[in-house]
This record gives C-alpha cells, structure tokens and sequence, in this order.
C-alpha cells in the first residue's frame, strides 16, 4: 500500500498524497524526477557518483536508486546495475520485441568464447595457464579478437620468470554481458568451490578470487614494456 | 610434488608448442584433451570417477583408427598417445614405492582427471556466459540519448588597463608612423649577389663589364646602385678566392671580370 | 483511485489486483511493456501505426500510448508527441541536469582590444574609419568576435554615400570595464596622468570625447536595413 501512494506521489500532485506515517527512507519525489532524468538521458552506465555530482547537496542517492529500481521493476524497461554503475534497459524478455534487424554481431569461434570465458573467470591469467586449460595452443588471433571485440585487455605482468603479460576483462565485457563486477559472474562460487579455477588440483591451497586489483604476483602492465606476451618457450 | 610439476610441465609444453600455432583439428576437435573429454563423456560416467585405463584405451584406439584411415594427426595428438600409452603401463604394473617426490601414476591419473573436469567446468561457465541477455542483443539502452550538452561559460579577463593601453600605444604608434617613417631602400644581398655569380662561374664570358652581371631588375635607379655595390664586393671576395680576376683601367672607370674556371681558358689556374 | 490502481498492476504482479468494474478501455499490462520498451529503445520517434506493427494484433495503440503518458506524468521523463510522432523525452523543467556549465576564461586578441579601443573611443565609427585610425585592413572577424562577445554593436548608419553602419559599444562593454557610461572613458590628460601618453603628444594628436547620442550625420540603425555592414566595395 505503503509503495502504491509513494507511486501515485510520484506520479500526480505530490501535496494530495500524505505520506504514511513510518514510511521509510524519506525519499525527495524532485531528486527522485532528477535522478530518472540523468540515467534516462545518459547513452552511458552512470556511476552513484557521478548521479550524486548532479543532485542537489544531501540527496540520498543509494535510497532513491533503489526506490527508481522498484518502480520500474516488472515494466518494459528496468533499472539496471552494469560494472557497478546504473542503466536503464529493456527487459529481457521482450528480446524478440526489439531483436530485429540488428547486425548480427561478429560470431566468435568456438576457441574465442571458452578463452573469454577462461579469462573473465581466471583473472588475471596468462596465455600460457589459459593453455594449459584448454590442453591446446592458443592460435595467434583469439586474443586478438578479444581485445578488438574490447572485452578484453592487457592487465598487468606476472611476476615469475619471463614476466608474462596478464589478461583480464574490461568494464565493456561487463556491459555486454550485464554484469555488475567480476565476481559476479554466473556459477561463480561454485566453480571456485570446487578448486577448478586454480592452475594445479586443490590440495589446501588458498583459493583465489578473480578480481581487478593486481594480483600479488602481478605487476602493472606498461605499455613501453616490449611487447612479448609469452615467458620464453622452454623448447626453442 | 614440484618433481612431480616438472615432469607434467614437460608434457605439458610439448602439447602447447607455441610453433604449432595454427592447430590441426581431427574430426572437429580442439587439442588432445577437447578429444579426451569428448570419449570420456562416452562413458557416460560423471567425469570425477571416469576410468582413465579405459579413457586411455579409447584414445590409442582413435588414434590408431584414425592412421588406418589415413588421417595425418597433428603432433600434439601424438604426444598425448604416447603419454597414454606409458599412463597405462605404469597403472597396470604393480604400484613400485613413491621415489621420492615422483608422482605415482594415481597421481598422474587423478590430476588428468581433474583437468578433464576443469576443462568442462569452463565450458559450461562459457555457455552461460554466451547464454546472458546481452546488451544490443537482448536488451537495449536507450536508442536516442540526450546527451550532455557542455555550455562554455566565457569570462574575458580584459581590463581597464588593457584597453587603454592598448588604444594609446595605437594611436600613438599611428601618429607617428605619419610624421616620421625612413624609407627603406631596396637591398642586394652581398650574399645574394655571391651566390648568383657563383652560379654564373664557367658561363662568364672573357672580360665581361661588371655592369653587365648585374640582375635584369636590378638594373635601374637605388635598385641599380645597391646591386652594382653589392656585386662589386662579391667580385672582389671570389677574386680573392682566385675563382675570378678583375680589371679596372683607371678609377671610376667599368670594371672588368674575368673567369678563371672559364671554359675559354680550362687552364689558366697555372 | 483507479489509476493508483492501475499503477499497481503494471508495477507489481497482474493478477493480485482486481480491475474495478467499469474500469475504462481494458489496458493489457503486457502490450504496455511493449510499447514502453519500443519507444525506449527506439532511435527516433515512433508512429502509432509502426507501433502497432510490433504489437500483437487488436492492441489499442490509442489506449496505450494516453495510458503510458499518464504513467509518466510529473515524472522526470515524459511520453511527448513531435511531428504526430511519440518519444521519450525527459522532463523540459530538467533540462538544467542535461546541461554542464564549463567556465573558461578569455583574453582578446590584440588587433581585437585595439579595435574595440577605438569603437569605445570613436563611436559612432564606420568600419572604413576603423581601418583609417588604426592603418590597417581590419580582418573579417575582429567585428564579428567583439560583437560575439556582446561588447559592440551596430547602432546606425552614417548619411554618406553608400550608408555604411555604424558601430558603438554596449551596456556589457560598461559592465566588463567599469565604467558608467562611454562619456566616462578617460580624455587626454587622465590618459597622461595615468602614463598611458608621454607628457608632450605629438602634434595634431587629439583624443575624442565619445558619446552614445546619434551623431548629427548617423541615422538610427533599423534591423530591417539589408545586411551589408560595408560601404561598396571600391575595387569591385
């Protein structure tokens, strides 16, 4: 009840309305307007930041997120949180209403998706230990695809011998796929749970987290650093 | 069990030869293990209790049914066969005492096992990953954002000072620009003179009147005066140079130059 | 009453609320997703019919597209109709959000701050007698920059041949140099006491003393006038 004449405060005359007595978080039907607004207008994600650099002093802008969030839940567009910013989006289940003659995106190969995959759950991850996952060579272009596609990027350098570059995925990665942050990614704990995120079988080892702060076995990638991705091939 | 490292890694390096880059797939398999995985899922058994003698069994009989039928496998296949092939002869011998840090071949057993598994834990994350509502695809932002419009606030710094200043020094540098500007007199280089005549050297005829090298447009008025002082003092340095000689009868009188590197006279230097 | 609760319903689960009898044209909460999320996702904006294109058949496009108008009105995004076509727009009072004021400071350039000296000084002065005063052609812009920058303007014409305009300073050229009107501008001696001329001028050197009155030979300027600003071009 309490939601529906927050609703209809909204969306009519906001004197005709008395707020129920212990409604929670006072919620500012004018920043509330302010904040439908700015994400409405934005071609971008926007960060609670950058909505709060916007909003007049002492908005509270985590209260009317997630008041705008509710409003908009079960409609045909919804409020969403992508690589920890806010957008708004059509529902998803009114794909088949807009998919139209959209150009289908480049198709990836088979080999491009499993390494995005290995690389979105294993990060920061070298060329090498995305090899020794899928048990094969990577041939020269999947990475490459990746990063042009730009769901994927040079993270840092591993500290072991030959400091090879880490891989890691980018804030568009999140995007695409709808994503709040890295560990958010489905299935997430599960496979952490079962050690298959680890490079060698689980034997009470700690259990690593993909994350986007540096490993602690990785540097900062540079960009004057040569440009050798590969330790040095132990065979050649 | 870094021994234990080792030894895989061996393998291991082998099956990821940077060299073999483009990969040669059999029957649509990607590497030795995406084919490993796919007989182990013949066994239908889950994957953590799969039997690697039999999995062993099933790839050595691929590979073998694949060289009757004449396929070339790429090496790495290869080299997994015979990983298999010892695999198996250690597990069915009698288990010898762990040597030291060498892994036993359960071990080398259950970690095959385990990456088969790791293999197909990713594979599955892939296609749930693929499978998200994915942005331009499922779901849409909006199609016709206003964006943010940056308005420039000018503010002039311009003062007082400035404009006074600057009309003053204006009107005064006018003022005077009418009363008293010197007129400048057109200038021949002594440099430029040299140069020409440097250029002219070998088509100077013998004797040639000075006032004859002088420039076409050069040839009248302050122009003129400035041009024949000019080429005089160029003269004088390329005969001192001994590249020319000059002659002058008696003062005032036209000088005279002669070209040393002539054509007329190639030898004269002597 | 009815259109809190019809609020509800498209907001929350269909089948909780009970439409009240007599409830005017059936709205199906579904087609009203669709045509939100069409017009959301849209790039320009949609007519009725290519909307009822996307709907299923029988959909009241009429119904809809008042009921979705009133879902968003006083909010911070309106449903509005351009040309007979509808879009999303957000709300015209929030224009403000949509708009970043970046300051940026300015300095004129030299033959620009001369220029306006001698407007300041010898106003009402033709663009001819501009050029005379400072020697030089004045560039195609200078005018144009200081009129851009609201400090002068065109104020009449001169009654000679060819009726060339006239130009004069502005209220804003006041304000920017503190000054309380043009007759204000320092004369000779201020300028000599404040050491902007050596103590003896050169000969047949006068300062005027400007005024904003129409001078006796100037015609108040009409904007109906033709454009030209300039006396025929002699040459030409």
């Amino acid at each position: 009840m309490n939601r529906v004449l927050r609703l209809a405060e909204i969306a009519g005359d906001t004197e005709a309305v008395d707020m129920p007595a212990g409604a929670p978080p006072q919620i500012n039907p004018e920043h509330l307007r302010m904040v439908e607004a700015l994400l409405f207008a934005a071609s971008e994600p926007l960060s609670a930041e950058s909505l709060s650099g916007s909003l007049p002093e002492g908005a509270d802008i985590a209260a009317l997120l997630s008041e705008l969030q509710q409003l908009y839940e079960g409609r045909g567009v919804s409020l969403s949180q992508v690589a920890g910013k806010w957008q708004f989006r059509t529902a998803p289940d009114l794909a088949f209403l807009l998919r139209k003659e959209k150009p289908e995106q480049r198709r990836l190969s088979r080999a491009a998706i499993e390494t995005l995959a290995i690389v979105a759950y294993h990060q920061p991850v070298t060329r090498a230990e995305i090899e020794d996952i899928r048990g094969v060579a990577l041939s020269k272009g999947t990475i490459d695809v990746l990063m042009e596609v730009g769901w994927v990027k040079i993270r840092g350098r591993k500290r072991t011998p030959g400091r090879p570059v880490t891989y890691g995925t980018t804030e568009a990665f999140l995007l695409q796929f709808g994503l709040e942050s890295v560990s958010h990614l489905p299935g997430m704990d599960e496979l952490r749970a079962a050690g298959f995120l680890e490079a060698v079988p689980p034997s009470g080892f700690d259990i690593p987290s993909p994350s986007d702060e540096l490993a602690p076995d990785e540097d900062p990638y540079e960009p004057g650093d040569d440009l050798t991705d590969e330790a040095p091939d132990p065979i050649s | 069990m870094s021994e234990m490292e080792d030894n895989f890694g061996a393998v291991e390096a082998v099956l990821v030869r940077p060299e073999e880059a483009f990969v040669v797939t059999v029957d649509g398999f990607e590497g030795p293990l995406d084919l490993l995985l796919a007989l182990a899922r013949d066994q239908k058994v889950d994957l953590a209790k799969i039997s690697i003698l039999r999995l062993a069994d099933q790839y050595l009989e691929f590979v073998e049914s694949a060289r009757r039928r004449n396929l070339e496998l790429a090496a790495d296949y290869l080299v997994m066969a015979a990983w298999l092939a010892y695999l198996k002869s250690r597990l069915l011998l009698p288990q010898p005492p762990s040597l030291d840090g060498e892994p036993t071949a359960l071990e080398l057993a259950a970690r095959l096992r385990w990456r088969l598994q790791r293999l197909e834990a990713m594979r599955e994350a892939a296609a749930r990953l693929m499978a998200r509502d994915r942005l331009g695809r499922e779901v849409f932002a909006r199609g016709d954002p206003e964006p943010v419009t940056v308005v420039k606030l000018r503010t002039h710094t311009d003062t007082i000072y400035d404009l006074l200043s600057a009309y003053s020094a204006q009107r005064l540098k006018r003022v005077r620009g009418n009363t008293y500007r010197p007129p400048h007199a057109p200038v021949l280089l002594i440099e430029e003179a040299r140069a020409r005549l440097e250029r002219m050297l070998g088509r100077i005829g013998n004797w040639s009147g000075l006032v004859s090298l002088l420039p076409a447009d050069w040839s009248y008025g302050a122009k003129r005066r400035s041009a024949l002082a000019s080429t005089l003092l160029a003269c004088l340095e390329l005969a001192r140079d001994g590249r020319i000689e000059i002659r002058q009868l008696k003062a005032f009188d036209e000088v005279y130059v002669k070209d040393r590197a002539g054509p007329a006279a190639p030898e004269v230097a002597a």
